[in-house]
């Protein structure tokens, strides 16, 4: 299995200074900016971005043509890159932002000329400290090259671009919570309905919110042509995709591929094997919201659709793999107090539920447990993501608080042994 | 004829009763055992401290059938609070011509403060007597109720450590760190209550 | 108006309006749906997850909330399933884990939303068996409002209120997560006026109020519906008692009048009625002594002057008495006296307002459908509070509002336009030609606007209202809504004629036209800015008996003072808004000792004095409120008990005011009232007479600079007359600005078209250096 | 105001970067953070006089989010990660071993103002499991010993600036992806360094 490299090339082929204006435009770079803004129009760029099929690099997988299309018509139209990475698991956007800033600019140059947009915000979580230095050094260079500001590469056109610094809020994440964030305000998601950012997003104006690596993606298929991406990975699944790797793994980091072999080979080839030739006891496939798959599940295909038929997400696409020797109740206790951590608070089963559930598994991870709690982990999990379906149902405004409910379900799926052995049967009740 | 005969008749009632036992007792000389859940008068419990457990929750009042209970709260005076918590029985009066001894304000009670006694003389000199005040309910520091001074008398002391014969079950509280550890029940100088069914007192 | 949408709900089918929620549209078809944190009069947050029901969409069955949720036609909806009922049991086992069991000492149990809905809902048992979360309880966030953190379920309706609907953000949500907690910033109180709502809308027992803490408990209290008296705004309200005490009142939601909301003076300030120092029974002046006497003797006494019909009689009417008080006095004046007897309400800024025959006056529910209000008045938050909060509601539908005040500028936040000091003088004149301000020109020509207008300071002259309302009537299609700020004032308009206002009185009442003076609910020596001419008059005329509830500055200098119930929960009445809109004003508890309601006193002179009285009762008084009236239409206590009234009934004709305007045009300070001042009553309601005891003027910097204050006090003096105050600074304030609130006593007293010296107070540290 | 000429001007500079001043609140509160160390009610003061909201408000937001610290913080921010990634590569030891060192629990501060010390959330260095954050400059594959050699490291020479890519090549191991070239800049306070708020600086 080999690499497909098509965002990660400009960073691979130059290590020394990949993050340097001179260097991102000696190789190209922001040629297909410059091309776009004088010679093409805004419908020819939707088109090409509808047609190579690319789906949102988020975790959601919305297709980014069709979000395009949704904006409404409005004077003030805002663009927000979600740089918020923060999905245990995952630093894809990490290495975006931290080695190839000039891509996802100039991915931003052709969007906002695609919708009509003036003003575009990077929101970039607090602690990528260095991934923001590198971003906002680089907004300023393209500011002197004349690439950003008032009539860039010398046509009508105007685009600002600020680059926001978040502080620690997992929830922010997602969309409207973003958005709420950067109006200064708690980052709680909103109601959905009415307000879906393509309609009412940031100060209530038509706002696109994308990722970081979809806007990076953007010069690429702008350049080449949409249906040349669409030739890349398989249906559903176009193109190339970034995959943090983790865990108990030879060489963990980020991998681009087209999407469609197997977690396995994946696993075997660009990660190296299992740290100590160790079997694989369990892994997730999409972050921690995901649920895991069993050790023996790995010839799962890394599709969007493969992954979804087998119940769980590609999300966000960080794999995760723990061998044999892991103690999955504190893995699942770990992600369980990090979902519980992150909770903004506002419905009432996200913010009670999952704190109890996290005070259940470290009762029974630290030998206090009980035999009913077995039934009340699972009855917890139920009332705050009803029957236990995936995709979740959902009592909640956003999914933070079922997606707590997934390391348990599948702990209790496929580990229930390793749970009930932790609990100490002589104790009554 | 018919008139000796009549007497005869009528006194054979008297001779059949006379050889029997009699069915009362020396009261107030000699007491008869109550039962176990006799309903007596209430008392107001405190707890060891000191502190009264009454917290002016009207709630008795509030189930009271006869209506015979006032109860008033108000803010625990902070330098030297009544009882535990924000909130005290500033005035707490049962009307005991009225009341029907029929415990439903013990089982209301959430804190246990008001408790029935196998107590029952309760002559009074006059109407506004009945009407038993905080002063009257309120048990004295080493656990023991108050009473009329006109009753002192008629009262065996000996009975009164385990006076409180009419008391609630709680149930374990549920906490983990307190199984098998039964709870503390102050009621009447008793100390801890004997463990539940299935429970087993701690060794200390 | 659009078409109806249909829906099944439960299996049955149901008509609602578009647009509505669907929360909405079941509890309109009788359908109850649980809920926490929707509140009706309060933007959805969608945050308890009680209200989840099942609608069947294109992807199956899906819960939702009905509270964020639109109807939309053809919808189904469960909201019985099983599915839901487990959701609700969840959302209750969920709320109620770190819930404390303080239901046995907690205010709110026994109406407390939470326990009944877990009653019905809820799980029967909790399976929580760690500890529950802990907060420091409770904390006073004001000095009237106390926070259980620990009992929060963080319904933000406490938040969304202060942010919606009053505007004034000090309560907000701190911490993220299971930590979150509501709080105020440290130096930074509750101070809003309208804090009491939170306590009324929290739907535990987290926020409390002081004055209700611990009295009483719900199902021990009686209560009956009834109607605020502090403004004319006259909130619905429902009065509680306990072992006949008032305890408590609550807001009614009044759809066209307050819709449910108070402000705290009018929700905390019934406790002077328990107040011990109460008048109990009628009082003679004896030897510069006013002592104790029967009410019979008070009878015999008066009737010696009523009988002899020359005896020249005049009345000085307070704005707190019921219409069919106002009646019983002008039925007394008309039987008793040859010469005519003249009404004075205590009012120093009673004028002629806008009531003519081509003018239309507005309702309350108009300022949402105009398309610019338009006010120059009092301080409407200081002076007419939940009116002020539907100017807000008004504003934020998106209706313009243009605000003419020389320092009024409680309003200017929200204003689209908002014309201070550069367009007002500071003797209230609009200085530029209105014709020629553009923005007013733009946002009134032609449009449909409402103008509240009233006088702000007594010193104002009514032709600068005049010019302005003038100025709207011929530009716009304007409506009025007149706004006098104390009372029943439009009561009084309603049932007496020719009433005049406290500046009439003193250019009036001499002892030459008046042998006998009633005073009746009124303290105009303590309050009015007239205060040392009223005092000179009073003591010269040869009688003056004072009704009221307290003795006070005026009382002081009666020959007699009667004691009478007070208005607010004592007795039974009507009550006219500024709306003109009439509702029951209802008795709950008995008033103490010898105190008689004002009409019982007036008819039993009357009765006492042999002079027959045309109407004996109530119900009489009350029928000869409206006796003009078309029957089936007048607000008589029959129409008003019907349950389709409950929110009274409108009835304008016209008032005639014939007082004269103000001739002391000139003031070198600004003057106003404030909300909370120092009246009798409120001088015997704890909670008010904390908040507004408080002696204090506001200042501009340049002030501060020009007397060399200091010290955080100063010394106003004028004549014989020093009063120390605080001073507080006003960066809004135009240089050399001065404001004092009159409503403080001996602050009425100083003349304010003279200069006032002010002297800042040493510091004593400083002197005291060595 | 208890900020001075320079703060301000730099504050009002950010307010301009957005279309409505509220927006600007976030970066203001990073402001605070590098000027005290966490957010002061004076800066809460100052910054709800700025932005235009009340006091309370600005506490909201500023306690929503995890990196604003609302109570004083050391020199040294330590920011261990326990989240999956990192918790299955044994970081339970490294937090051990810097509690240990440090002597402190979670969200604690030494009385020298040195170290605070906090177990923290992922902080998107995975591949690079067990991660350090220093004032938010990260370290990759930092063993237990290693993790107390940074430590001891911060102690004696107590840098002014943190500079992640020292950091990383004497204290770190494995990385989540190859960093390239050596980048000297790094934070000056416990607030994440970035150029608009002056929290960077470039070590020579």
């Amino acid at each position: 299995m080999k690499e497909t490299i098509l965002l990660t090339k400009h960073m691979r082929d130059n290590p020394e200074d990949s993050h340097l204006i001179d260097s991102y435009e000696k190789n190209n770079g922001y040629s297909t900016a410059k091309k776009t803004i004088l010679e093409s129009s805004p419908e020819k760029i939707l088109e090409e971005i509808k047609a190579s099929n690319i789906r949102g690099r988020g975790g959601a997988g919305f297709p980014t043509g069709v979000k395009w299309g949704f904006l409404a018509e409005d004077e003030d139209r805002y663009l927000v890159i979600n740089a918020d990475e923060s999905e245990p698991g995952t630093f894809k956007d990490r290495i975006l932002l931290e080695r190839d800033p000039h891509q996802l600019i100039e991915g931003i140059i052709i969007t906002c000329f695609s919708a009509n947009i003036k003003e575009a915000f990077i929101y970039i979580r607090g602690e990528y400290a260095k991934p923001a230095r590198r971003v906002q050094q680089a907004v300023e260079q393209a500011y002197q090259k004349g690439y950003l500001g008032k009539n860039i590469f010398g046509s009508e056109i105007n685009l600002d671009i600020v680059v926001h610094l978040g502080a620690g809020a997992y929830i922010c994440g997602e969309e409207t919570a973003l958005l709420n964030s950067l109006e200064g305000r708690r980052g709680e998601p909103r109601l959905k309905p009415p307000y879906f950012p393509a309609v009412k997003g940031l100060y209530m104006k038509p706002t696109l919110v994308n990722n970081v690596e979809t806007i990076s993606s953007v010069p690429w298929i702008i350049e080449n042509g949409g249906e040349e991406y669409n030739k890349l990975g398989v249906e559903g699944s176009t193109g190339t995709r970034i995959f943090s790797l983790s865990g108990h793994v030879n060489n963990p980091g980020n991998y681009e591929i087209e999407m469609g072999s197997s977690f396995g080979e994946f696993v075997e080839t660009l990660g190296g094997g299992i740290r100590n030739n160790k079997k694989v006891k369990a892994y997730i496939p999409g972050g921690a919201s995901a649920p895991w798959f069993r050790g023996d599940q790995l010839d799962i295909k890394m599709t969007i659709d493969d992954v979804a038929n087998n119940n769980s997400m590609l999300g966000s696409g960080a794999v995760v793999m723990m061998d044999e020797d892991t103690n999955l109740v504190s893995a699942a206790k770990s992600i369980v107090s990090f979902f519980a951590h992150e909770s903004c608070g506002q419905c009432t089963p996200c913010r009670e539920g999952t704190t109890w559930l996290e005070m259940i598994l470290d009762r029974i991870a630290s030998g206090r447990g009980r035999t009913s709690d077995i039934n009340l982990l699972l009855d917890v999990c139920d009332n705050i993501s009803p029957g236990l379906s995936w995709p979740p149902k959902m009592t909640t405004i956003c999914p933070l608080g079922p997606s707590a409910v997934s390391p348990i379900t599948s702990l209790m799926n496929d580990f229930r042994d390793e749970v009930e052995s932790l609990i100490p049967t002589k104790v009554l009740l | 004829m018919s008139d000796s005969f009549g007497l005869i008749k009528g006194l054979k009632v008297t001779f059949k009763e006379l050889f029997r036992k009699s069915v009362t007792d020396k009261y107030p000389k000699e007491f008869r055992e109550k039962p176990q859940r006799f309903h007596g008068r209430h008392v107001l419990n405190k707890y060891e401290d000191g502190m009264e457990k009454c917290i002016g929750c009207e709630l008795c009042a509030g189930v009271c059938p006869a209506q015979c209970i006032y109860v008033r709260g108000e803010d625990n005076p902070e330098e030297n609070p009544v009882s535990p918590g924000e909130r005290y029985g500033f005035i707490y009066e049962i009307n005991m011509l009225r009341c029907i001894y029929c415990a439903l304000c013990v089982e209301a009670c959430p804190t246990e403060a008001i408790t029935m006694t196998s107590l029952f003389e309760m002559s009074v000199a006059n109407r506004s007597e009945a009407i038993f005040d905080k002063e009257v309910l309120v048990v004295k520091d080493d656990g023991t109720p108050n009473t009329h001074e006109e009753q002192t008398k008629l009262i065996n002391f000996d009975d009164l450590n385990t006076s409180d014969g009419w008391m609630r079950a709680t149930s374990p509280n549920g906490n983990p760190n307190f199984q098998n550890v039964v709870n503390w029940s102050g009621s009447l100088g008793v100390g801890k209550k004997p463990p539940e069914e299935g429970q087993t007192l701690e060794e200390e | 108006m659009s078409e109806k949408v249909n829906l099944n709900v439960n299996g049955i089918e149901i008509e609602s309006d578009p647009n509505k929620l669907l929360i909405e549209a079941c509890e309109d078809s009788g359908i109850h749906i649980p809920r926490f944190c929707w509140h009706k009069r309060l933007d959805p947050v969608g945050m308890c997850r009680m209200c989840l029901v099942e609608v069947e969409t294109p992807r199956g069955k899906m819960l939702v909330p009905s509270c964020t949720t639109e109807v939309s036609d053809e919808m189904v909806v469960d909201t019985e399933s099983d599915v839901v009922k487990k959701a609700q049991e969840g959302v209750l086992e969920f709320l109620l884990i770190n819930h404390p069991l303080d239901c046995p000492i907690c205010d709110k149990a026994g109406e407390c939303p939470l326990q009944d809905q877990t009653m019905a809902y809820g799980p029967g048992e909790s399976r929580f068996v760690e500890e529950k979360r802990h907060f420091e309880k409770p904390i006073n966030i004001s000095e009237i409002i106390l926070l259980d953190r620990e009992r929060c379920i963080l319904c933000a309706r406490c938040t969304r209120f202060s942010d919606e609907i009053s505007g004034d953000p000090l309560i907000e949500f701190i911490q993220r997560g299971n930590k979150t907690e509501v709080n105020t910033f440290p130096n930074e109180p509750f101070k809003s006026y309208f804090s009491g709502n939170t306590v009324q809308i929290c739907p535990v027992g987290a926020l409390t109020s002081t004055s209700y803490r611990f009295k009483a408990r719900p199902w021990d209290l009686k209560s009956t519906r009834s109607t605020c008296n502090g403004c004319p705004t006259g909130c619905s309200i429902e009065l509680n008692s306990s072992q006949n005490k008032m305890l408590r009142i609550l807001g009614v939601d009044n759809d066209a009048v307050n819709q449910g909301w108070m402000c705290d003076k009018g929700r905390y300030n019934f406790e002077y009625l328990n107040s011990d120092s109460r008048l109990k029974t009628p009082l003679k002046m004896m030897d510069n002594k006013l002592v104790e006497i029967e009410i019979q003797d008070v009878y015999s006494e008066l009737t010696e002057f009523i009988k002899d019909r020359q005896t020249k009689v005049n009345f000085l009417l307070g704005s707190n008495l019921t219409n069919e008080d106002y009646v019983a006095f002008r039925e007394f004046s008309k039987t008793i006296s040859q010469s005519e007897s003249s009404f004075y309400l205590n009012d120093d800024l009673l004028y002629k307002g806008f009531f003519g025959d081509n003018i239309e006056l507005a309702k309350i529910d108009d300022l949402n459908s105009s398309d610019a209000i338009v006010v120059w008045a009092e301080d409407l938050k200081e002076k007419l509070p939940v009116l002020y909060l539907r100017i807000r509601q008004a504003v934020k539908n998106g209706v313009k509002l243009i605000v003419f005040g020389h320092t009024n500028e409680t309003l200017s936040d929200i204003a689209d336009v908002f014309y201070g000091k550069d367009m007002v003088s500071e003797n209230f004149e609009i200085l530029k030609d209105l014709s020629k301000m553009k923005e007013i020109n733009n946002l009134v020509v032609g449009k449909n606007i409402t103008a509240i207008l009233g006088k702000s300071t007594p010193y104002q002259a009514d032709e600068s209202i005049t010019k302005l309302f003038e100025f709207l009537n011929s530009n716009a299609n304007s409506k009025v809504l007149n706004a006098y700020s104390k009372g029943n004032t439009y009561g009084a308009f309603q049932t007496l004629e020719n009433l005049k206002g406290l500046n009439d009185f003193v250019n009036d009442i001499s002892k030459d036209n008046t042998d006998l003076l009633f005073i009746v609910g009124a303290d105009p020596i303590g309050r009015s800015v007239y205060s040392n001419q009223i005092k000179s008059i009073i003591k010269s005329i040869d009688t003056v008996v004072t009704l009221d509830n307290f003795n006070h500055e005026t009382s002081e200098l009666s020959d007699y003072v009667v004691p009478i119930s007070s208005t607010l929960g004592e007795k039974e009445g009507t009550f006219t808004n500024i709306e003109f809109r009439t509702s029951r004003i209802e008795k709950l508890v008995p008033s103490p000792g010898q105190t008689v309601s004002d009409w019982e006193f007036i008819t039993s002179l009357m009765n006492f004095a042999g002079l027959k009285a045309e109407a004996n009762s109530l119900e009489d008084l009350n029928r000869k409120a409206y006796e003009n009236l078309d029957s089936s239409l007048s607000p008589v206590f029959d129409n008003l008990d019907k349950p389709s009234n409950l929110d009274g009934m409108i009835n304008i004709s016209k008032p005639k005011i014939s007082t004269s305007e103000n001739k002391l045009n000139k003031t070198m300070f600004f003057t106003g009232e404030k909300l909370y001042g120092d009246s009798a009553t409120e001088r015997h309601s704890d909670s008010i007479s904390m908040l507004g005891s408080k002696k204090f003027i506001e200042v501009s910097e340049s002030v501060v600079e020009k007397y060399n204050l200091t010290s955080g006090s100063c010394t106003l003096t004028q004549d014989e007359l020093e009063v120390t105050v605080s001073y507080e600074v006003n960066n809004n304030f135009p240089n050399d600005l001065v404001y004092i609130p009159t409503n403080r006593r001996e602050l009425n007293k100083f003349d304010f078209s003279r200069e006032i010296l002010i002297i800042p107070t040493q510091v004593k540290e400083a002197l005291n250096v060595n | 105001m208890s900020w001075d000429d320079k703060l301000l001007k730099q504050a009002k500079k950010i307010i301009k970067l957005y279309p409505q001043k509220r927006s600007a609140l976030g970066p203001l509160l990073h402001l605070a953070q590098s000027k005290d160390g966490y957010i002061s009610d004076d800066s809460i003061t100052v910054i709800s006089e700025l932005v235009g909201i009340t006091e309370v408000q600005v506490k909201s937001v500023s306690t929503f989010y995890s990196m604003y610290k609302q109570e004083p913080t050391g020199k040294y921010l330590l920011s261990v990660c326990k989240s999956i990634s990192c918790e299955i590569n044994n970081s339970s030891e490294v937090i051990n071993k810097v509690q240990e060192f440090t002597g402190l629990n979670n969200n604690e501060t030494d009385e020298e103002e040195l170290f605070t010390f906090e177990a923290v959330e992922c902080i998107g260095a995975c591949g690079g499991a067990p991660a350090v954050q220093v004032n938010y400059e990260t370290v990759e594959g930092v063993t237990p010993e290693n993790a107390i050699n940074l430590c001891e490291w911060l102690k004696e020479t107590k840098p002014d600036v943190v500079v992640a890519d020292e950091m990383q090549e004497n204290f770190g191991g494995i990385k989540s992806f190859d960093w390239a070239i050596q980048d000297n800049s790094g934070a000056t306070s416990t607030a994440p360094g970035f150029q608009t708020l002056k929290t960077t600086e470039v070590k020579k």
